[in-house]
Formats: C-alpha cells, structure tokens, sequence
C-alpha cells in the first residue's frame, strides 16, 4: 500500500485570485511579514501497487491526466510505501 | 441506569420513567438513544405542539397539510406546488458555510421526498450588526455555503430577506426554503407499509458526521458546542443531484410504497416515522448499511445524520428496478429490511438484536409539554415612546440616504448577485421586487413566492408582529399579482422553558393564525426552532412565514419599478403617523421602541383584494408595498427600480418624519395611466380602501411635497448607488 | 437537422438548452447520456452549462473523460458545429477542443448578472447572424470564469481570429469595469481555428423568452440553425 | 525569510465529497489501485520574520484565526529558511 500526496500549485506566471485575497485578508489581520501568499491543492490518495516504481508512475499520470491541469498548473508529489 | 446516562442523551428523569413504562423494561444503551433523539424538541416538538395546534391548516386548496416532509397546495391544471422551511440556525452558528449549505441540502430533500421536482429556493436570513467582524464572517459563509448549494444542484435561489440586528450576534438564523411543483397523481408519502415489502437505504453512504445533530439543535449554544465538531455536516450538491434525479426517475417506476429522507436523527427517525405513519412495524439489520467509516457501532449508524441519504419503501419483489435506477445515476442503494406488522422497529446487527421498541412510540409518543408563560417585564419599558422627545431632523434628504444605506433596507444585490437566480429559465422576476415570480412551464400560470418577518415588530408585541409577517408576505406576493395560497413558516424563538419566550410564541402563533384565517392562507408545514441564545441573550422572536401565491396569468406579473413617465402615482391604503418599531427610529435615533404598527387585518385584506383586483384589470403598471423605511423609501425603491423620477404631494397634517417614514401596514404604492384614474377610484370606493393619487411618475429626481411645501428633493441615481452600493460597501 | 444536448451528472442546464432549442425554436433535440459510446446521428451538439461531476477538482476535469467525449471530439474533428456553454466551454477547455483554462473569479465570489459581450468573430456557425461587433445582453452564472492562456497561444488565437466575444460595456467599449470575473483580455467566448467548435461563459439558452425579459440569446442558436440550413458548406 | 507551506486537510470523520468523486473518476479511468481520495488544500507563503521561532508562531496563528477552519479542518505545515 502507498500513500501519495500530490502538491498542484497555480504556475508561477499566473497571477492567483485566491492568494491574493487570502494575503489581504492577512495583512489587514496584521500580519505584516507576510510578503505573498499563493493558494493550491493537496491530494492525498491511497493506493495498492505492487511496487514503488509502479505507485509512482500512476500517480504521475493521474497527475497528467486529470489530477493537474498542465495549462495553468505544476504539480510535484511525495510517495510513501504504508504496508503491504 | 444511573440518572447520568439519560441526561446525556438530553431525557429527564420523568421521561426515563415512561421508556420504561413503555418497554416494560430498562432500555438498553441504543434505545435510550433512539429515545433521546426522538423525544428531543427538535424532532417530536414536544414543547410547540399544543400551541401549533392554533394555526388554520385547511382549506380546499390543501392536499397535504403539515405532518408530512412538505405541504402541497393546489393550482389547478392537475398541477400542485410543494413547499417547506427549515432552520439551520445551530449549524451554521458554528460553521456557516457548510451549515448554510447543508440547511439548503435538506429542505430541497423534503420537496423532492414527496415526489416533486423542486423549482425555487428561498431563504431567510438574520445576522448581529455588520460592523462585527465575526458577524461579516458568519453573513459572507452562509450566503456562500447557501448560494454553491443551490448553484451546484441547479435550483436557482428567487429571493429571501435579511436582517441585522445585534440580538442575533451570537446565534444566528438561517432558514432555508424550497418550492417543487408535483402532479396531484404522482404524490409520494412517507409511509412504511406491506408486510415484506423492502426496506431499502440509497444515496450515500453513512459516517460518523452530524451524530447527535438533533439534540444538538434542541440546546442552547456553550462554549462546550462549539467543541461539539462532529456535529457538523459537509454537503455535497453533487451527490443530491445525482440523488434527486434518480429518485424522480425511480418514482416513475411504480414499484415505491413509501420514501422518506434522512434528515435529523437519520435512519431511527426515517424509519420509526414512516413505520408510525403506515401502522406498521420495520426490522433492520444495521451491518447492512452501508458505511463510509470503519468500526461504526449500531447506535451510530442508527443515529448518524450524514447527508444526501433517503430511505425507500419498494414493494417486494421490485428491489432490482431500484437498484437499476441507482446504479444509471453512480448511487449506491441496498436493502436493510423489511417492514412488519408487528408495529415494532426492530434492530439487528447481523443475527443479533440489539434494539425492539414500538415504532410509534419513538415518532409520536413523545411527552408534551403545556409550558408555562407570562408577558415578559421588558415590554413595559420598551413598549412606551416619548414621541415629543424626538426631534424631527431638518435634513429630511440625508435621512432618506440613511435609510437606503442601512443593510436592512439596502439593496440585497450584494448577495443574490451570488445565486445562480436564473438556471430553469423560469424566472420571470428576479430577486430585488416584492416576490419572486416562476412560470409554470406548459401553462400560462406562475407562481410567487416570498419570505417575511419583522422581528422588531414581534419583539415589541409578538401577536401584531406575526399577523403583520402574515400580511406582508401577502402583500408582496398581491403586488406581484398573485393570490396567495398559503403559508409555510419557520418560529425561530429561544429557550422555551422560559415563560417570556413561551408567552412570545404563543402570542406570534396566535397572531399568524387569524391572519391566514382572515387572508385565506392556511399553514401546510413549517419548523419549529428553539434555543435560539446565547448566555442569557434571546434572539427576538422571529417568526418567518414564507408564502406561495398563485398567478393566474403571466400577463398579470407586476414589479415594483415605475414605468412610464407621465403615469399616476396612487396610493391604496392610508398614511398614518406611526413611528413605533420603525427603522428610522432605529438608525436616527437609536431607540427600538413603541408600539409596533397597528394592523386591522379586514382592512389588510380589502387593499390587498382592490389591488389585485385592478392588477387583474391591466390597469397597474407597477406595485410595491410600504414595509422597513415606510412611504419616502417604498417611494425611493420604485424609482430606483424604475430608473424614472417622480413628483409627490402630501396633503397630510401628520408630523413630517413620522408620516414619511413610518411604518403603518395596509399601504400599496401603484402606478397607472392617468387615464385609468376614474375606473382605479370607482374600484377602491366600491371595496371600501382608501385611494389618493400622490402625484406622477417624472424626471430624474423624487420630489415631495408636503401641505405645499417642498421637503425633500433627490436624484434617483444618488438614491440608487446609496442604495445599490451600502452592503458591498461594509463587506469590502 | 437534429440537436444533441449531453448530459453529464451534474449537469443542470441541460433542460434549459433543450427548451431553448425545442419549444423556443421548434428544432428537433435529443439528450445524449455521458456513457453513450455510439453517437445518433446529430447536426450540432450543446455541451451545457451547471456542474457536471460538482465541479469538483477543476470545471469539466472530470467530465471530458466521459465515454460521450471521445465521439464529441470525432464529431467537432469532422467539422460539424459543437458549442460549449458556461461548464461546456469548461469541459471544452479541459479535453482540448478549445485553448486555455479557467481560473476562479477574480472576485472570488460566484457571480450571476447580465453583462454585455461584443461579438468579435462574426463568421463561426453560433455568431453569422450577428453582425461583427454586435454587442448582446446575455447574462452568466459562475464561479470559475476567469479566462487564462499563455501570452503565446493567445497571439495565435487573436491571429486566427478565435476570440468569439468579449465583455463589454452597453455601448461595446471592452473595459476593465465590464469584465466580470478578470478574463484575459476581457474573453468570453472563443472558438477553435476552424471556427465549428465555439465555448462561451454567457448563457445564451436563458435569454430566449420575452417573459425572461430579454430574447438576445436567440441570436447564437438562429444563426447555427441558419447555418445548417444553409446547404452544408464544410460536408 | 521564510517559506512556509500548509497543509489543510478536511478531519478524518468528515465526508469528502470533492475526494469521493475524484476517487471514482480515477476507478472509472481504470486506476484500479486507487483505494482512497482526500482533497485538500496547499498554501504557501513567504514571509520576513527575524527568527524561525516567530515565523512558526505566525504561520500557527494564521492558520488558526484564518487559513484553517478548525471545526472541520486540520493543519500542518513545514518552514524553510530561505536567506535574509
Ligand atoms: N437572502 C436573500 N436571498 C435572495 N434574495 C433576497 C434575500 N434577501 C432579500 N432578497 C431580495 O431582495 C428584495 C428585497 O427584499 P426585502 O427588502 O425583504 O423586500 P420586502 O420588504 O418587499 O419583503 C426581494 O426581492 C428579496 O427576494
Ligand atoms: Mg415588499
């Protein structure tokens, strides 16, 4: 059994609506030091692969395929082998 | 059983004392639960039964009254139009956005669970002043949480209202409100009969989430709820989409004995009621429940409030059509039982009973409580308005602004502009006139709808505040040119234990039923919701009616906005000077005091009659009600809506601020061609109402004269961005 | 001639452009279910607006891989005319029929009004009865508007003259005020480089009724039936 | 300054409609394996505080008070010094 966690995050070159409001509202709670704020998605799933290399290349074709949208989006992800 | 035992499932020693009478025997630690979430207020209605009692609930009209999941009214064409609200108050106190959304979830199930397929959304919403933070937060997530469920689900949300006022600051309301339309034929009911018919659980599947939801919305607010989590639900439109669906195709099917959604207390209240309703018995296996969490012991699953669920009754023999139908829409459906004639709801884990007791006495037998009551002392200073201590202010223009500008008079834009208001492309008149208005598609019908409640007015007197949100729904849905049909209402009261509260619901419930009597509105269904406190603060009592009327012809639909340049101004009903209870006296001078407006209901009804009367006879052009702000404002909205002036004329002698922005009832503004004027006065003479023409619809600007004298003098587009632009304004 | 309106779970626009197409304008439709793997025979296809699959993860991410999908791509690849509405332009968008993606408004808040759009191709199936910069009052319900593609694309897509509609004021003008959700350049309707597959935000299947108040969307589904009466030219 | 990611993540008892249907997605895409979905969220955030102790302290706080709604929500989250 694996655990994955995907990380999707808008690409750098976009701006991100949800950041930025999300840093206002930071900064108007006073939280000054906060320079920039950038809002994405975890995904964790589990799944039953026979082996590490196997877990890994599913998830990134799910990645590919549906998980990202590789327009406006990059992704990157951890795996962790939970057990048979 | 130690006393502990029962208290923690919210039983009083004197109720334990029945189960026990009941069952000849102790109960086990599942049926005291079952007992404690049925016999909770929340679902058995154990303090507000004899008192609902009072309320008119029939009428030729009704095809079901209260007592189902919705009540269904008649409009002719073998057609009929189901409707229902609920609180969501306790939810959505602790998390707004998903208890808002879960409370649209809900309602929208109980439309569908008779059978029809819902059209219309509606909501009813009272927050604390908006100047708090918590407040913005609690007013931005429920508006959200209720605008993506509906969004999502594709029932376009056509209206609601809401108030601010500092007694909701820590338990606010949220009402929600669906409207479905239904052949007379193909009604549904939530009943359990046929011994060894399939007793069948679909959508889906079970968690931990939202156990002990029902007592939970039986309790006062503690600091101890808000660690309370598991309490909250997550909805999930989607899925109720998919439910929705399926259900009204499998409907389709005839194979369905009974259907009943899995609201407040789950599984133990679908099936002990349906059970009850059918005078029939059910036995269950919990292990085949299907279940989205692992470990869950029976009691858990009994009482789990998860989501998007419903239960079905399916002639024996047909599971397999059910299970088709569900598995075309991705849902999952299985068979946990069977009914009975033994009139026993009996539980089963696997081969082990681990729960028997009479289903009727879970769903009905329920103690009830004759609570008592006395007139709370705060209406004898509240009640008193030293009227000669309030000056009247010099700057009449700037306390019509004010007024425009206050969140409860404002433009609601801020917030339906959030609601998908339009998806069926059935509506003919969007949020921001006097009611809602839905075609009925494939005949020349619509129907409109409305929620109403001034609470201050309730808080003032409870009986007039209730009769008044009576008559102001059906003003409303008059001024759209509808006759209205009937009642649906939501009482929304704190802690009933106390004999002030009790005193007010008894007063308010008393009042909205010889309203319906006299405006020929019955109550087909509703909620109670009580509790509504925090600490040692009550909400104002706040009853909500919502209201459905019924347009005979969609060329009779009428909207607030003037028109026409040139056409009369006219007035049905009469100016009076009462300034009790306004919200001028709330936002210039500080005071929520007085009387609250007097309301002579056989008055009420002969305006509203003359002017649909004269809506029916084409000869309005447009029709608005005088609620919150009083004449200047119901003037201001007209021509704000209209985007056209107008020039008005006072004749009155009544003190000028009182006169124009107090909040007497029984008032319509119409509009209509100078040369319908005579035919307008012969109707409004022959039925008794009262009609002056206040002057014509004119240029950019509203001005008003009084007794000769120019008093105030404004353009329409200051008025409309004051208007248009206040609540944006505070939430940023 | 024949429509087909997909239906996807979730959708729920889909009644209202079957409506539109059948008792407003007298055309022959049929809805086509996601798991269909062989498609009817049809002349146009609606993919509509609502929340297929509730939107969850991305508009449209999980709908384009819905068994009807791959015959929807073979159809717009043959030529004929496909249009995406509001989660159809999404669904569009995310199986590459049409360029670029949707971010979440840039008010962050679901947005449902009438706004006004120019039309700025005039030649495509949906707009030929529109004259070039038309501008029409069709409103939008959504939460995820926000137009996006590369810089590059976007110089492609102007080039070929792709970019369908923009929101604008009443009076045409493309302003900052007039972009209801932060699109790129104002986008609200676009079409791929042949012109048959066309996506836009607008609704145009709500404004078709005089007792909705507003009949300007008619316009966008006279013109493809006016097209496939036309004799067809792209057969 | 300094980087800080977090992760939120609906409590384990709490329905996931967003994870559900993507898990059935991913079944239907023949991503057989797949056993389980949650969705979540990743903020990341850069902010200038003198000393990792304090920007923990913050990014504990932010996610308290506005980034996390602890009724249904939990957090994590990882800091990274990343130079002055
Ligand atoms: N919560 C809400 N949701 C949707 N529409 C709302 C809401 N609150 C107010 N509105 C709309 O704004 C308009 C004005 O509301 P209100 O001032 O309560 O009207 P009235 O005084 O005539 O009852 C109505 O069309 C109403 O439906
Ligand atoms: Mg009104």
């Amino acid at each position: 059994m694996f655990n994955a966690k995907v990380y999707i995050t808008l690409k750098k070159s976009i701006a991100d609506p949800q950041g930025n409001a999300m840093k206002e509202a930071l900064l108007a709670m006073k939280y000054d030091g906060v320079k920039d704020v950038r809002m994405g998605k975890l995904i964790e799933i589990k799944l039953e692969n026979k082996n590490a290399a196997e877990a890994e290349k599913r998830v990134r074709d799910m990645c590919e395929t549906l998980l990202a949208n590789t327009v406006i989006e990059d992704y990157t992800y951890d795996i962790l082998e939970v057990g048979p | 059983m130690t006393k502990k035992t029962y208290e923690r499932v919210g039983l009083t020693s004197g109720e334990y004392d029945r189960i026990v009478e009941i069952l000849g025997r102790e109960p086990n630690e599942l049926e005291l639960n079952l007992y404690g979430v049925m016999w909770s207020e929340h679902c058995s209605y154990k303090n507000s039964k004899p008192v609902l009692r009072i309320f008119p609930t029939s009428g030729e009209r009704v095809l079901q009254g209260p007592g189902e999941n919705a009540g269904i009214i008649d409009i002719g064409d073998g057609l009929a139009v189901v409707m229902k609200i609920e609180s969501h108050n306790h939810p959505s106190a602790v998390e707004p956005y998903q208890g808002a959304a879960t409370g649209a979830g809900g309602i929208i199930r109980d439309i569908f669970t008779m059978g029809a397929r819902p059209i219309a959304l509606l909501n009813s919403l009272r927050f604390g002043e908006l100047s708090n933070d918590r407040t913005k937060y609690l007013f931005e997530n429920a508006v959200a949480g209720i605008g993506d469920y509906g969004n999502c689900i594709g029932i376009p949300t056509v209206g609601g209202e809401i108030y601010f006022n500092d007694c909701y600051r820590g338990n606010p309301l949220v009402n929600a409100m669906c409207v479905g339309i239904i052949r007379h034929g193909d009604i549904k009911r939530g009943t359990a009969s046929g011994a060894g018919n399939a007793v069948m659980i679909v959508g889906a599947s079970t968690g931990r989430d939202g156990i002990g939801g029902a007592s939970f919305a039986s309790v006062e607010l503690s600091e101890e709820s808000q660690e309370n989590r598991s309490a909250v639900q997550v909805g999930d439109p989607f899925m109720e989409k998919l439910l929705l669906e399926a259900c009204l195709e499998l409907f389709e099917t005839g194979c369905v004995v009974g259907v009943q959604d899995l609201g407040a207390a789950g599984l133990t209240s679908a099936c002990s009621e349906t059970a009850s309703r059918g005078s029939s018995g059910m036995n269950i296996d919990v292990s085949l429940v299907p279940r989205r969490e692992t470990g869950m012991i029976p009691v858990e699953v009994m009482i789990s409030e998860s989501q998007e669920r419903m239960l079905v009754i399916v002639e024996k023999g047909r599971e397999e059509e059910v299970t088709g139908v569900f598995k075309k829409w991705g849902l999952n459906s299985s068979v946990i039982g069977r009914v009975t004639d033994d009139g026993m709801l009996t539980i089963r884990d696997g081969d082990e009973v681990v729960g028997r007791v009479p289903a009727k006495s879970l769903a009905e037998d329920a103690p009830v409580y004759y609570r008592e009551y006395e007139k709370p002392a705060y209406l004898q200073q509240v009640g008193v308005l030293d009227e000669e201590s309030l000056e009247v202010p010099k700057d009449l223009n700037g306390v019509l602004v004010g007024l425009l500008k206050s969140p409860n008079i404002a433009c609601k834009e801020w917030v339906y502009r959030q609601y998908d208001y339009m998806v069926r492309t059935c509506t003919a008149v969007a949020p921001g006139s006097d009611a809602a208005v839905v075609r009925i598609r494939g005949t020349n019908k619509a129907i409109a709808l409305t929620t109403d409640c001034n609470s201050r007015y309730c808080y003032l007197d409870p009986a007039t505040g209730g009769a008044i949100a009576v008559a102001e729904a059906a003003r409303n849905l008059i001024c759209s040119g509808a006759q209205p049909l009937a009642v649906t209402d939501c009482l929304n009261f704190g802690n009933p234990e106390k004999p002030g509260v009790f005193w007010q619901f008894r007063q308010a419930v008393s009042g909205m039923s010889e309203a319906c009597r006299v405006l020929g509105t019955p109550v087909i269904s509703g909620n109670v919701s009580f509790y509504n406190e925090t600490d040692t603060n009550a909400i104002f009592p706040t009853p909500v009616v919502g209201m459905v009327g019924l347009v005979e012809d969609t060329s009779h639909i009428t909207t607030q906005g003037f028109k026409e340049e040139g056409d009369a101004v006219l007035l049905l009903g009469e100016n009076t000077q009462e300034a009790g209870g306004s919200e001028y006296l709330k936002v210039v001078h500080g005071l929520e005091q007085g009387s609250a407006p007097r309301l002579d209901l056989d008055k009420e009804k002969r305006v509203q009659d003359c002017c649909l009367e004269l809506i029916r006879a084409g000869v309005v052009k447009s029709a608005h009600d005088c609620s919150e702000g009083g004449i200047a404002v119901a003037l201001a909205e007209c021509c704000i809506s209209g985007g056209i002036g107008a020039e008005i004329e006072f004749e009155s002698r009544c003190r000028k601020d009182f006169l124009l922005f107090g909040e007497g009832q029984s008032r319509i503004v119409i509009t209509a061609c100078q040369s319908d004027l005579e035919r307008i006065k012969d109707t409004a003479a022959r039925l008794d109402v009262p009609c002056t023409v206040l002057g014509r619809v004119k240029g950019k600007e509203l001005v008003i004269d009084i007794a000769g004298q120019r008093e105030m003098e404004i353009a329409v587009e200051d008025m409309g961005t004051s208007w248009r632009e206040a609540i944006g304004c505070i939430m940023g | 001639m024949k429509f087909g309106v997909v239906v996807f779970p979730g959708s729920n626009c889909d009644i209202d452009c079957y409506h539109a197409l059948r008792d407003v304008l007298d055309q022959d439709t049929e809805y086509i279910w996601h798991m269909t793997k062989h498609l009817g025979f049809y002349d146009c296809i609606v993919l509509p607006g609502g929340f297929s699959y509730g939107s969850y993860l991305r508009g449209g991410a999980i709908a384009r891989f819905s068994p009807v999908m791959d015959r929807v791509v073979e159809f717009a690849q043959s030529g004929k005319p496909v249009i995406g509405i509001s989660n159809g332009f999404q669904v569009l968008t995310e199986a590459g029929l049409l360029p670029g993606a949707f971010l979440r408004n840039n008010s962050m808040k679901f947005v449902c009004e009438n706004v006004y759009i120019r039309t700025e191709n005039a030649s495509t199936p949906f707009t030929k009865l529109c004259g070039e910069g038309q501008v029409l009052k069709i409103p939008i319900a959504h939460g995820d508007g926000n137009y996006y593609v590369d810089d590059r694309t976007l110089k492609d897509m102007e080039q070929n003259n792709q970019v369908v509609f923009r929101y604008c004021d009443a009076e045409g003008e493309a302003t900052a005020e007039s972009n209801p959700n932060g699109s790129l350049q104002n986008i609200a309707g676009i079409c791929n480089r042949e012109g048959n597959v066309v996506g836009m935000m607008p609704h145009p299947e709500r404004c078709m009724e005089e007792i909705l108040g507003n009949r300007d969307g008619t316009v966008i589904f006279k013109s493809v039936i006016n097209y496939l009466k036309g004799g067809a030219v792209n057969d």
